[in-house]
């Protein structure tokens, strides 16, 4: 059994409006000094049997993720 | 069209808030008067009853309401309801409840993935509460359902014990729209003021717009209950 | 770090500069020198090549877009005609409205769900920067087969974009099309139509007047969205490596444009404001350079002070940004003040970048040094413009020539053919449900939607007191376009202006979106010319004007273009939405009517492509004349209150039609054909001019005299039967107990000597599952 | 300035449309032995001066996340 997580994140020069949105609260909240916030999403991929990364990367980057404003990373944890 | 004077009932407007306007259009339509409250503001006015209207509060970015129950209109809100006060939140205005943890539970992406917007079928399982004391048990209506992330899940025991209190407010018939557990479309309080609604009443109240006029017993459920004496 | 100014630029007349990378030919550079005497600085350049480009100057198609206004029909409806960002309309009342379409095609291809979204976000600040409070949207889409990859690719995350930016945005979706066609495969057609409202005084320009008025810039702060030559320019100023290349992809934010329409509303509405203006296409570029060139003719804008997402931009980027959700305005400085207090209260970001002056130059400044000093009519007016060349394509003849006679094409011959036919039609891409689309939307936001998907127009209420209301209807055929531009546009506006008056809204406005190939192509060119000198033509024969509308080119795979899809949307007005007339038929014994005349025309129909994979013939007949005798029997049957129904018939004929009516409604009906015409023929052509009417009894003889009196063919052709099978009649009996409904039926009557049953489960069963087959396969 | 990152992911035992599509997409586009997806969501936060650790973790298990269905990490990264 293999463990893979993917995180995909907006790429920096896209516009967030989630994260602003998630910023501003941050700072009505009482949390001073934020520069910046970012909302990305990850995946937790439990995999049986043997791991075809190659397939795994073509995945993250296709469908996981949107490789016209994403980028992925991508780590497998041999469990 | 029954005009109980008095009835005061709070709207509010978030950043984001949609159906604002239609919920006051329904209390109105229902004899009472609609209150305009402002998120930012911590006053209520004076309002009798407090309605969360539909929408994307700071565009739902986070979670669904996530954001909006820590507006300062809403700190009073969440003391007022705790002490009893009638609070209806209406898809949108449901999300913030259970954020709140007025209500318990949460609300969830639809499990098909997509937004849907469809003339949904429901039963009324609870007709004891102040915003549905105008319904007959069991009465079937049919009215708009219009949301991304209305699938209620809580856990076992919630679930068991919402049953058993019944506080199941309304039920989805022929189609679990949005995958909610137990076909749950909405549910209250076991005070039976504090009530959260999937699906949109205020978008039925007149035929020429909406798909019935099923709404209406909502709104004039709570005029009703507030002129019996259900004030915080 | 030093930027190109413009005394560099005075001093430097041989600097080379990538003119071309950025889509400028060569004498279109020339004539920018001969304008200022200099070669432009870079930002100029910016400015330049992006006003000038084809999407914002419209170089091939005005002198042909020019017949809008030279055949325009007299009306007293228009109270601001083309030109302005959207065309406004008289409906009564003290109240107008404004609407338009746009096409988001390319975007949407790269980036679905962005490219969709921020094409709904940018026709909603168009009909914002008029004054009005948009109330409504549409969305004429067109995609490649519906079981091709690349649609299913595609599809869904357009859908998801409309639907997750209008419903975010608050707009009730009241209608649109979707169009499967391999033509679109690669080159989706996005567009995207908003309606909004307002009272005649609160109608606002788009102009800079008033020396010493601030120009303010509010809304989203600007990042790299929709750079995409300019960062050619930006490399050129800076180190060689330069920055990084730009995204092209804009990123849409609802919840910044629903803020954005409150926040505009109230500063309108407290009368803060003397011109405003949306960013849209060009951005900066763009509102500065239209509202100095409409306003009091000066402008000095200070670019260092507009707020930044990403503080690497160069000013040529700032001034080409894409960037969504952005407004700008004219505010006297008196009004500064409570104009930011308004915006603060919405959470608003607002910067006074400039101010109104009489110079007559658009100055801008970055960092103390003047990159730009231009006539702003120059940038924004007096783009080039060209005769393209056009000709009629050799292959028109033999496409003409190539009708779907019976002898070359096979039709159905026998009842069970036809029988089966009807099923299989009702399910075909083009006529099957799209809820799968429009449950994705949300229609009753607002809470005035009177009408919307599946009906012919969407209908909304503009005065709750009085029921004032406007429908409004989409609709193009590209197969008909493709056999004669010329007719394909009437035949678009026919069906669109029936769409309309079906509902009993009396149409008065035209808007359009020219969805085309490259312009460059002749034969793409001349179908483009047709199509406009068609449309024209149709207005002034209808009586209805152009208002306003988009013309987008180069939609091609490879050298292939799109079937030529001149969109036409068209506005009426009701004056009670209480008397909409619904598609719905109701009561049982009401009577159901043909209005019009049905040939054998089959040429681009719906058949034709469905069973045949065929286009080819001279497409129906188009007879406007006709059209608004139709129109006006629709709008006075609906005034005087003789149908309790209607639907207009086009794609798949009179059959179609009837079963859409019979599952609108959930009760059947008996048909029968007429025995002076062929049952195929009946069923299935796509004559135009026709609707079927639901009558009821008391109103036969009033509605009989109306018709004859215009001379309009008006046939009974069945009645509502909600008890039509002996059999069903029975089951229900026993069943009534268990609450269960008898089955409904459709039954059509005298099919060479037949008579063929649907039930309406079987119907909707065929019209309902074949997009969620594909699409959530 | 640091860093601070907030990954946060349904309670095992709720119910995750999304990972359950994604799961199923997997599966279809050719990644054999794929036994579970659960998808979350990251949040990345920049903060100048500072941290306020407590509060940080004060609203990420309340605002970031919902206590009711989710789980939270969070790490700090000193830049
Ligand atoms: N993309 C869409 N968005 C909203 N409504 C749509 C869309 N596509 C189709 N509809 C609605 O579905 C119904 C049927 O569409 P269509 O068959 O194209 O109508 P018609 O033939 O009358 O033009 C209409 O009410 C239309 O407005
Ligand atoms: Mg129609």
């Amino acid at each position: 059994m293999a463990r893979v997580i993917v995180d995909v994140s907006l790429k920096p020069e896209i516009l967030d409006p989630q994260g602003r949105a998630v910023q501003g609260a941050l700072g009505r909240l009482g949390l001073a000094g934020v520069t910046s916030v970012r909302q990305g999403k990850q995946f937790v991929i439990d995999i049986d049997g043997v791991v075809d990364e190659a397939k795994l990367h073509e995945l993250a980057g296709n469908l996981l993720s949107n490789p016209v404003i994403e980028n992925y990373t991508l780590r497998i944890e041999q469990a | 069209m029954t005009t109980l004077l008095g009835a005061r009932i709070g709207v509010v407007t978030f950043p984001g808030s949609l159906d604002d306007r239609d919920a006051a259009r329904a209390i109105r339509f229902a004899g009472g008067e609609a209150v305009e409250l402002w998120h930012a503001d911590a006053d209520l006015k004076g309002v009798d009853a407090v309605v969360l209207p539909g929408g994307f509060s700071y565009g739902d970015y986070l979670r669904c309401g996530a954001i909006a129950r820590f507006a300062p209109a809403m700190q009073t809100i969440i003391d007022r309801a705790r002490q009893g006060m009638p609070v209806l939140g209406i898809c949108n205005g449901f999300q913030i409840l259970v954020e709140s943890h007025l209500l318990p539970g949460a609300l969830i992406r639809n499990d098909h993935q997509h937004f849907v917007c469809r003339d949904q079928r429901l039963r009324i399982e609870n007709t004891t509460s102040v915003w549905t004391r105008d319904f007959d048990f069991g009465d079937e209506i049919v009215i708009p359902l219009k949301n991304g992330e209305g699938g209620y899940v809580a856990d076992e025991h919630t679930l068991d014990m919402l049953e058993a209190e019944g506080r199941v407010l309304a039920r989805y018939l022929e189609v679990n729209p949005n995958g909610s557990y137990r076909d749950i479309a909405g549910l209250v309080n076991a005070q039976g003021t504090v009530a959260g609604l999937m699906p949109h009443p205020e978008h039925a109240i007149e035929s020429l717009t909406g798909p019935s006029t099923d709404g209406r017993p909502f709104f004039t459920s709570i005029i009703a209950s507030l002129a019996a004496g259900v004030r915080a | 770090m030093s930027v190109d100014n413009v005394t560099t630029a005075a001093t430097t007349p041989e600097h080379p500069q990538p003119y071309r990378d950025l889509g400028l030919r060569d004498d279109e550079y020339q004539r920018i020198r001969d304008i200022l005497s200099r070669r432009p600085t870079s930002s100029e350049l910016a400015m330049y090549s992006v006003m000038w480009s084809e999407h914002c100057s419209y170089k091939s198609s005005k002198v042909h877009l020019r017949q809008f206004g030279d055949k325009k029909p007299h009306t007293d409806a228009m109270l601001v005609g083309i030109g302005e960002n959207a065309g406004v309309v008289d409906i009564g009342q003290g109240w107008a409205v404004t609407f338009k379409v746009e096409s988001h095609n390319h975007p949407s291809y790269v980036e679905p769900y962005q490219g969709a979204a921020t094409g709904v976000g940018g026709i909603v600040r168009d009909i914002m920067s008029m004054g009005a409070r948009p109330v409504a949207v549409m969305d004429p889409l067109r995609f490649g087969p519906l079981d091709a990859a690349d649609t299913r690719r595609v599809l869904p995350g357009v859908i998801a974009g409309v639907g997750g930016y209008g419903n975010c945005l608050g707009l009730p979706n009241i209608g649109g099309e979707v169009v499967f066609d391999p033509s679109y495969a690669g080159n989706p057609l996005v567009n995207a139509l908003c309606v909004g409202t307002m009272k005649h005084e609160d109608i606002h320009l788009a102009k800079a007047s008033g020396i010493g008025n601030r120009v303010i810039l509010y809304g989203a702060t600007t990042g790299g969205d929709g750079i995409g030559g300019v960062s050619v320019l930006a490399s050129e100023t800076f180190d060689a490596d330069g920055p990084a290349k730009r995204p092209s992809v804009q990123v849409g934010d609802p919840f910044m444009e629903k803020l954005l329409i409150e926040c505009t509303l109230e500063v309108l509405h407290a009368g803060l404001v003397e011109g405003i203006q949306d960013l849209g296409g060009a951005g900066i570029s763009c509102a500065t350079s239209e509202l100095a060139s409409n306003g009091t003719g000066g402008m000095h804008v200070w670019l260092d002070r507009v707020p930044l997402r990403d503080p690497s931009l160069s000013p040529e980027e700032i001034l080409m940004s894409e960037s969504q959700e952005r407004m700008c305005a004219i505010v006297p400085p008196e009004n500064v003040e409570q104009f930011m207090a308004i915006c603060r209260k919405w959470d608003v970001i607002a910067t006074d970048i400039g101010v109104v002056t009489d110079t007559g130059r658009l100055i801008i400044e970055w960092k103390g040094e003047t990159i730009v000093d231009v006539p702003p009519r120059t940038v924004a007016h007096d783009g080039p413009v060209y005769q393209r060349p056009y000709h009629r394509p050799a292959w028109q003849d033999a496409l003409q020539a190539d009708a779907p006679t019976a002898d070359r094409l096979p039709r159905p011959t026998t009842a069970a053919e036809l029988r089966a036919l009807v099923l299989r039609m009702a399910g075909a891409p083009n006529l099957a449900s799209k809820a799968w689309v429009t449950d994705q939307y949300d229609r009753y936001v607002m809470g005035n939607t009177v009408l919307a998907q599946p009906e012919d127009s969407g209908m909304v209420r503009v005065d709750e007191e009085t029921g004032l209301g406007v429908a409004v209807a989409t609709d193009c055929n590209g197969r008909v376009a493709k056999l004669d531009p010329y007719t394909g546009a009437r035949f678009a506006l026919a069906e669109a202006y029936r769409n309309v008056a079906v509902t009993g809204a009396k149409p008065l406005a035209v808007t359009n979106c020219l969805n085309f190939g490259s312009p460059e192509d002749p034969e793409v060119m001349w179908q483009f010319a047709e199509a406009v000198r068609g449309l024209a033509d149709g207005c002034l024969e209808l009586g209805t004007p152009v208002t306003g509308g988009n013309v987008s080119f180069y939609n091609q795979t490879g050298t292939v273009a799109i079937l030529p899809t001149p969109v036409v949307g068209v506005l009426g007005v009701i004056d009670d939405v209480d008397r909409r007339t619904p598609m719905a038929w109701g009561e049982d014994g009401d009577l159901i009517y043909l209005l019009g005349d049905t040939r054998d025309e089959f040429a681009g129909s719906e058949w034709a492509h469905e069973v045949h994979g065929h286009l080819g013939g001279m497409p129906p007949a188009v007879d406007l004349a006709k059209e608004r005798v139709l129109g006006e029997i629709l709008i006075a049957g609906s005034r005087d209150g003789m149908f309790n129904a209607a639907h207009d018939v086009s794609d798949g004929g009179v059959m179609q039609a009837l079963v859409e009516m019979a599952l609108r409604s959930n009760v059947g009906a008996r048909i029968w054909v007429p025995d002076d015409v062929d049952p195929f023929v009946f069923m299935y052509a796509e004559s135009t001019a026709r609707a079927i009417v639901v009558v009821p009894r008391d109103e036969e003889t009033r509605f009989a005299g109306m018709c004859a009196m215009r001379g309009f063919t008006a046939s009974r052709i069945g009645v509502v039967d909600s008890r039509l099978d002996i059999d069903a009649i029975e089951a229900s009996t026993e069943e009534a107990s268990n609450g269960a409904v008898p089955a409904q039926l459709l039954q059509l009557d005298n099919v060479h000597g037949e008579t063929l049953r649907w039930t309406l489960d079987e119907l909707r069963a065929a019209h309902t599952a074949t997009l969620p087959a594909v699409l959530n396969a």
